[in-house]
């Protein structure tokens, strides 16, 4: 099969981004909107047409890598060799679908949303650019070329998160995601060194080659009490939980919900965060063989930031924001599944992991831009400010509902296959990470519903306008998605992508996916009696109370005792203490940081005092500390 | 003592004390002189090694060049009888502790190294051995510094020139 | 004259070493932009010693410490002469000739 | 001295002419000195293609003046950078109160050039003194060349004062070196060099006075001062030209001359690194003058540039080398663009550059572009030029400096987004209004463009380097 035509998924979209970038502003805005669009649509079909041919050709049961280019890029020394190429196996491919589909309906839904904004133009370009770096992040054949990407996705997000430049919110949110995931990928790129310093190569193919030298024959060599090798997947590790927002490096994710909706659905939903997923599952062999270690450290990390994010999903108040937390969540679930899995025959929670991405994507990027139509119409962030939109958005209604019981886990949609399958792998792995992952499924469809109910039931506040449903650009993408939500659980992914490339045998365990199940209705049943309504349970309480005993009464009591537990103890005692905690002490630390920094800038200011004597005695006295120091260490 | 040791401890003292006084002296002229009493001490070292040229031209060109060079900027920017300022405490106690500092690290260093002799026999310093080499290309040959430093001297000349001269216009 | 026998050459490097440094202190504690001139020319000076020295003592058979102290000395006077217009510059500019006052640029 | 000697002298000879020539022009008081100009950067340019002609590998004057491919490579690299700040310095000279100022301008910067030949061509401790003395004597007057500006003469005086402390100490420790091993020629100390603690202190003394010139921290303290009271070529002659001059020759030195006693300098350089980027980084933090700005980045540039000194084999020489190339690129198209702006509105603060986009979007891209490449974003050629020093030294096992390093690129990237960020994002109501450049200006700025954007990606320079360093 001759792949040779990928290359033009690379191509195209930087064209595009030069052409918009440099004849932008000489055309009309709604040109190069339309231009963008179809070119991607292009490249849409490319991926689905690569992913046809891929996956329809099999050797021996099996998909094999195939590097479609391998060009000599720079011959570092001379068992250090860097080159550039695309690279397909049922990774990168399914990561090709994912990407273009959202990329395709984010494309067609700005068409509507941004209508009109200043900047129209360079947003496309900025997207476009985006999309590039996006698709050649996951086409790298090796390392280096990955980490080039990476970094340009880094770059490219940093322009879309603030591209309401005008807001100066929007521009230290694009700022803190820029330099909280560079101080991440610090590390990545000194895992990288000792990795490639140690293996001798920077291609994945012979990474994670299982007879290949990396794997048969790991270093031996021991840093500070952990052997070397894990030093280099736990720093790799770093650089992927920076992008994916991992504790305690996540937050610069909810602010970044600064940017324009449907930038956050493209890049905080469905494309950009999941790099660290992606990462690890790019080594997972290596992870897997070399270093089991850090896989165990990626699964607490998972599990303890699904939970941390969906207990404090739980009191935001802006939707974005909930949807931020309700990421890091879901990617703290795929991050989980890789932390457990095996390899092989053992890889359920790879595939698991990687499902979730797949379905996660789609019913992702639908809230995101379900809740993008709500703003727009509303004009506001904040559930205070919406309610009984039911009657007025009909689609973006129905599509929200649909996600919603997507992320909640509800058979027979997508969401719930993936899940199961990432839980069944935790509990044959460690329970106690099951049960807490269990446990985020029930908060999970609490919030989710708490969201949904605030938005669109619940008591109708006065609207200056009349909100109306959003155009056809902007519902076509949500239909499109909620069909994908709905049906993206069918694809036989055990069959496609899989940690070997051998097809995977999976079961239904109902003993998991009942109490899943249940779970998540108990929290959509929670949210339906805190949020359907406008909550008038205190005053029906208080008429009752006069009136007489009946069986009402106790009913009412018992939601009264519900009520104190769920909105008294685990809010006031659970979920307001964590955001705080989040809030002061995590981000608190990394402003701490940079306030010791600029309190160290400013003690040794002194230094520089002017006077040209003192300048020459620290010349002169630095001479000769130096002479002593380098004698006294010889 | 022998005669070239009595010279030599004279010079040498000559060269400490005067050298002291000249960074100490409160009076900028009289340091000036100081400076040059030192600089004439040294033409006297160079001499007892047998360098004769270069103590020469130690006398002419610090002796004859800078120190009246010095000694008119001084004129042009001080009155003569006006008593400097003594140094500020921290800048004493810092460059007293550097100063020392540096002296006891590198006398000790340099005390403690045995140097190494050349075992080949020694070259002439008389005139027509530094002419030759001054002029030779070739190995041992100096005239390459001596070609470079006329290009350092006219930038130095012409930069000097630009500065000190008065604005045109 | 042989000096070898006479005088050792530890007392000319020590010489040196404190003609050096005593410079270098004239250059950190007077606050006349000329004296720290003056500083200056002790350490060059200080380092000819030590060039010359050597050249006598150990390295008789070349002559390269001998020219290292000529260029030295040139340079020294070339240097000399741009301080000096610098100096006279500066005297234009802030009319003194106190380093202390010549700190406008800093932090 | 016959035509084989001249045409491997040829930079140093034809600059030599060029010297007189500007004498000679100064000399003959004509009014209009534009044809001076264009005369001066038409000549450079020739004298530029000249160097890349090929020539042999040979010593002259008794292994006093070495030519070798190597060494042709830097001064190529410093003639290219020189010429694009000739180009970038039209605008400065046309205007009329420097009208005058042009021959001698010329002839202290060629001056310094042919100093800085004759330091990288050096074959013994005595040319590499005098090419760093005729490369920094001249360059004190080119300090204090806005002649009616306190600072400039401010940062003249200080400049020289600490200079001529700074290449006393590196005197102090060539005189040491003398009595150790006799000689100074380079080809017999390779032979000789030991670690007895004398040898050891005047190695570093010698360091000391390149690492003065290089800025290293603490021997940095001028760099701002100067850099911030200079006119504005001379600033970025400062940071580019004379600094890579400076790194080359102690490159040159160290790897060659010394290169049998790594542990000396190794040591030395792991301890100037961490000190020049911190001490560097923390000082931009703070700084709201362009060019004081500039000054600590360039401290700290410094610092990532003794990160490769940690490696003594060859790889560590190659990236010190690729990276200055890329450095010089960089800081040059933020200068440049920073002279038009400062020579027709007189602006050097952060804070005159708000806005500054939505009047010069095409200025403001390049200098986009010169600030990833030197906070090292991929995949602007900075990036190469970083990830090679980390490689470099991670490669001998300093993975606790490369973290520093690599945290120290992070603080970095913070400061540079400053500048973006005030170009691109803060609001202004006067904003600098749109700048007319020059056509030599343009060119200029399309050079470091070009260089920017491309050489990351052509590895055949790259493997030129290695070929050149060995």
């Amino acid at each position: 099969m001759n792949y040779s035509y990928t290359i033009l998924i690379l191509l195209l979209p930087v064209l595009i981004f030069l052409f918009i970038g440099l004849m932008g502003d000489k055309m009309k805005p709604q040109l190069s909107g339309l231009l963008g669009t179809s070119g991607l649509f292009v490249i849409t079909l490319l991926s689905y047409f690569t992913a046809f041919n891929f996956f329809d050709h099999r050797v021996d049961e099996s998909f094999q890598a195939i590097e479609v280019f391998q060009l000599l890029w720079l011959r570092f020394t001379d068992s250090l060799i860097i080159h550039i190429g695309i690279l397909l196996d049922p990774l990168s491919v399914m990561m090709l679908v994912v990407i273009t589909t959202v990329s395709l309906m984010v494309h067609i839904y700005s068409l509507g949303y941004m209508k009109g904004e200043k900047g129209f133009a360079r947003y496309y370009a900025f997207l476009s650019l985006f999309t590039f770096s996006m698709l050649g992040l996951v086409l790298a054949t090796n390392i280096f070329q990955m980490y080039i990407f990476w970094e340009l996705v880094g770059v490219s997000s940093y322009l879309l998160i603030g591209f309401y430049y005008e807001r100066p919110s929007a521009v230290a949110a694009a700022k803190k995601a820029f330099i909280v995931t560079r101080f991440a990928d610090l590390g990545f790129l000194i895992g990288i060194l000792i990795l490639s310093f140690y293996t001798n190569t920077f291609d994945f193919i012979a990474l994670t080659d299982l007879n290949g030298l990396a794997i048969t024959q790991p270093t031996t060599a021991v840093f500070m009490g952990l052997s070397v090798t894990t030093w280099a997947m736990l720093l790799i590790f770093m650089g992927g939980a920076g992008k994916s927002a991992m504790f305690p490096l996540h937050i610069w994710l909810p602010d970044a919900m600064e940017g324009p909706t449907p930038v956050s659905a493209l890049i905080h939903a469905a494309t950009m965060v999941v790099a660290g997923v992606y990462l690890v599952a790019r080594l997972f062999p290596l992870y897997s063989y070399t270093s089991p270690d850090s896989l165990e450290v990626i699964a607490y990390i998972g599990s303890f930031t699904s939970l941390f994010a969906a207990i404090i999903a739980c009191t935001q108040l802006d939707i974005k924001r909930v949807l931020a937390f309700s990421t890091l969540s879901q990617i703290g679930y795929m991050m989980v599944a890789l932390g457990v899995s095996g390899y092989g025959a053992e890889g359920l929670g790879y595939m698991a992991s990687l499902f979730h991405l797949f379905t996660h994507a789609f019913f992702k990027a639908l809230l995101f831009l379900g809740a993008g139509s709500v703003i727009h119409a509303v004009h506001s962030n904040l559930m205070t400010d919406m309610g009984g939109l039911k009657k007025y958005m009909p689609i973006t209604h129905i599509t929200f509902l649909i996600a919603c019981l997507t992320i909640a886990g509800i058979p027979p949609l997508s969401g719930f296959f993936s899940k199961d399958e990432i839980l069944v792998a935790a509990f044959e792995h460690n329970k106690i990470i099951f049960a807490v992952q269990w446990l985020v499924a029930g908060i999970t469809a609490f919030y989710m519903f708490r969201l949904y109910f605030n938005i669109f039931w619940n008591h109708t506040p006065e609207y200056h306008h009349t909100p109306h449903e959003s155009p056809a650009t902007m519902t076509i993408p949500l239909i499109f998605l909620a069909l994908a939500s709905v049906f993206s659980g069918f694809v036989p992914f055990h069959d496609l992508v899989t940690s070997d490339g051998n097809p995977l045998h999976t079961e239904f365990h109902w003993m998991i996916a009942g109490p899943s199940i249940l779970i998540a209705v108990i929290g959509i049943s929670v949210a339906y009696m805190l949020y359907a309504k406008k909550n008038s349970k205190p005053e029906s309480i208080a008429t009752s109370l006069k009136g007489f005993y009946n069986m009402a009464y106790h009913k009412f009591y018992i939601d009264e005792v519900y009520l104190f537990i769920t909105h008294k103890v685990i809010f006031y005692f659970i979920s307001r203490p964590v955001a705080w905690f989040d809030r002061h002490i995590v981000d608190g630390t990394m402003n701490l940081i940079g306030n010791t920094t600029v309190y160290f800038s400013g003690a040794i200011k002194k230094m520089q005092s002017g006077q040209m004597q003192w300048y020459i005695w620290y010349f002169t006295s630095g001479v000769l500390l130096l002479v002593f120091l380098v004698m006294y260490l010889n | 003592m022998t005669g070239p040791k009595i010279i030599f401890f004279i010079l040498a003292a000559a060269i400490v004390v005067f050298s002291i006084l000249s960074i100490f002296s409160r009076r900028i002229l009289r340091a000036a002189i100081y400076l040059l009493f030192v600089l004439v001490a040294m033409a006297g070292l160079y001499y007892m090694m047998n360098f004769q040229f270069l103590a020469a031209v130690q006398l002419m060109l610090y002796a004859g060049g800078i120190v009246v060079l010095i000694i008119f900027s001084i004129l042009l920017t001080s009155q003569i009888d006006s008593k400097l300022q003594a140094p500020k405490g921290s800048h004493l106690l810092a460059g007293g502790i550097t100063a020392i500092a540096g002296i006891a690290l590198s006398a000790i260093t340099i005390l403690q190294f045995t140097f190494k002799p050349s075992q080949e026999n020694a070259v002439g310093t008389d005139m027509r051995t530094i002419g030759l080499q001054l002029m030779n290309t070739d190995v041992q040959g100096y005239a390459l510094p001596f070609e470079v430093i006329s290009v350092l001297l006219l930038a130095a000349l012409v930069g000097s020139i630009f500065i000190a001269q008065k604005k045109k216009v | 004259m042989n000096l070898q026998a006479e005088i050792p050459l530890d007392y000319m490097i020590v010489l040196s070493t404190i003609v050096f440094f005593v410079g270098l202190m004239g250059v950190l504690i007077r606050r006349n932009l000329i004296t720290m001139l003056m500083g200056i020319e002790l350490m060059l000076n200080a380092v000819n010693i030590n060039f010359v020295a050597f050249n006598h003592y150990l390295f008789p058979n070349r002559l390269e410490g001998h020219f290292f102290a000529l260029i030295v000395m040139a340079i020294a006077a070339a240097e000399a002469a741009i301080a000096i217009a610098l100096i006279i510059n500066i005297y234009r500019q802030f009319n003194t000739v106190s380093v202390d006052d010549v700190d406008e640029l800093k932090y | 001295m016959n035509w084989s000697t001249l045409s491997i002298m040829r930079l140093e000879v034809l600059l030599t002419f060029m010297v007189l020539y500007q004498l000679i022009a100064d000399l003959s008081e004509k009014e209009n000195k534009r044809s001076v100009i264009d005369f001066t950067i038409i000549f450079f340019t020739i004298i530029t293609f000249i160097g890349f002609l090929p020539s042999e590998n040979t010593t002259l004057f008794g292994s006093m003046y070495i030519n070798d491919e190597l060494r042709v490579f830097f001064k190529n690299i410093l003639n290219v950078s020189t010429l694009i700040i000739l180009l970038q310095s039209t605008g400065w000279l046309n205007k009329p109160e420097n009208q005058s100022k042009t021959g001698a301008f010329y002839l202290l910067i060629f001056s310094t050039l042919i100093g800085m030949y004759f330091m990288i061509s050096a074959g013994d401790f005595l040319m590499l003194y005098l090419g760093l003395e005729l490369a920094t004597l001249p360059l004190t007057i080119l300090a204090a060349f806005d002649k009616n500006l306190r600072r400039s003469a401010e940062a003249g005086i200080k400049l020289l004062m600490s200079s001529a402390v700074s290449s006393a100490v590196l005197l102090f420790g060539l005189s040491l070196m003398y009595g150790v091993y006799g000689t100074l020629h380079f080809s017999e100390m390779a032979l000789l060099t030991d670690a007895s603690t004398l040898s050891i202190m005047a190695l570093i003394f010698f360091m000391a006075g390149l690492g003065f010139k290089l800025s290293l921290v603490p021997f940095h303290l001028w760099t701002a001062d100067v850099y911030e009271g200079s006119p504005m070529p001379v600033t970025s002659y400062f940071s580019v030209v004379s600094k890579g001059a400076a790194l080359f020759t102690l490159a040159l030195v160290l790897y060659r001359v010394f290169g049998s006693q790594p542990n000396v300098w190794t040591m030395a350089a792991y301890i100037l690194s961490i000190t020049t980027m911190v001490v560097g980084n923390l000082f931009a933090l703070r700084q709201k003058n362009l060019k004081r700005f500039l000054a600590f980045s360039s401290i700290t540039q410094a610092g990532f540039m003794m990160l490769g000194f940690v490696n003594s084999d060859a790889l560590g020489m190659n990236t010190i080398v690729y990276f200055m190339l890329i450095y010089s690129l960089s800081n040059l198209a933020v200068f440049g663009v920073l002279s038009i702006v400062t020579n027709n509105t007189g602006k050097e603060n952060m804070d005159d550059f708000n806005g500054f986009y939505s009047t010069n979007p095409r200025l403001s891209l390049i200098m986009l572009l010169a600030l990833f490449s030197l906070a090292g974003i991929p995949p602007v050629a900075g990036f190469f030029g970083k990830f090679f020093l980390f490689t470099a030294a991670a490669s001998k096992g300093f993975y606790i400096l490369v973290f520093i390093a690599v945290l120290n690129a992070t603080v970095s990237l913070y400061y540079y987004l400053l500048v973006i960020k005030a170009m691109f994002i803060n609001k202004n109501e006067t904003p600098i209004p749109n700048l007319p450049s020059t056509g030599y200006e343009k060119l200029a700025l399309s050079m470091c463009f070009v260089g920017i954007v491309v050489i990351g990606f052509v590895s055949a320079l790259y493997d030129y380097v290695m070929l050149v360093v060995g």
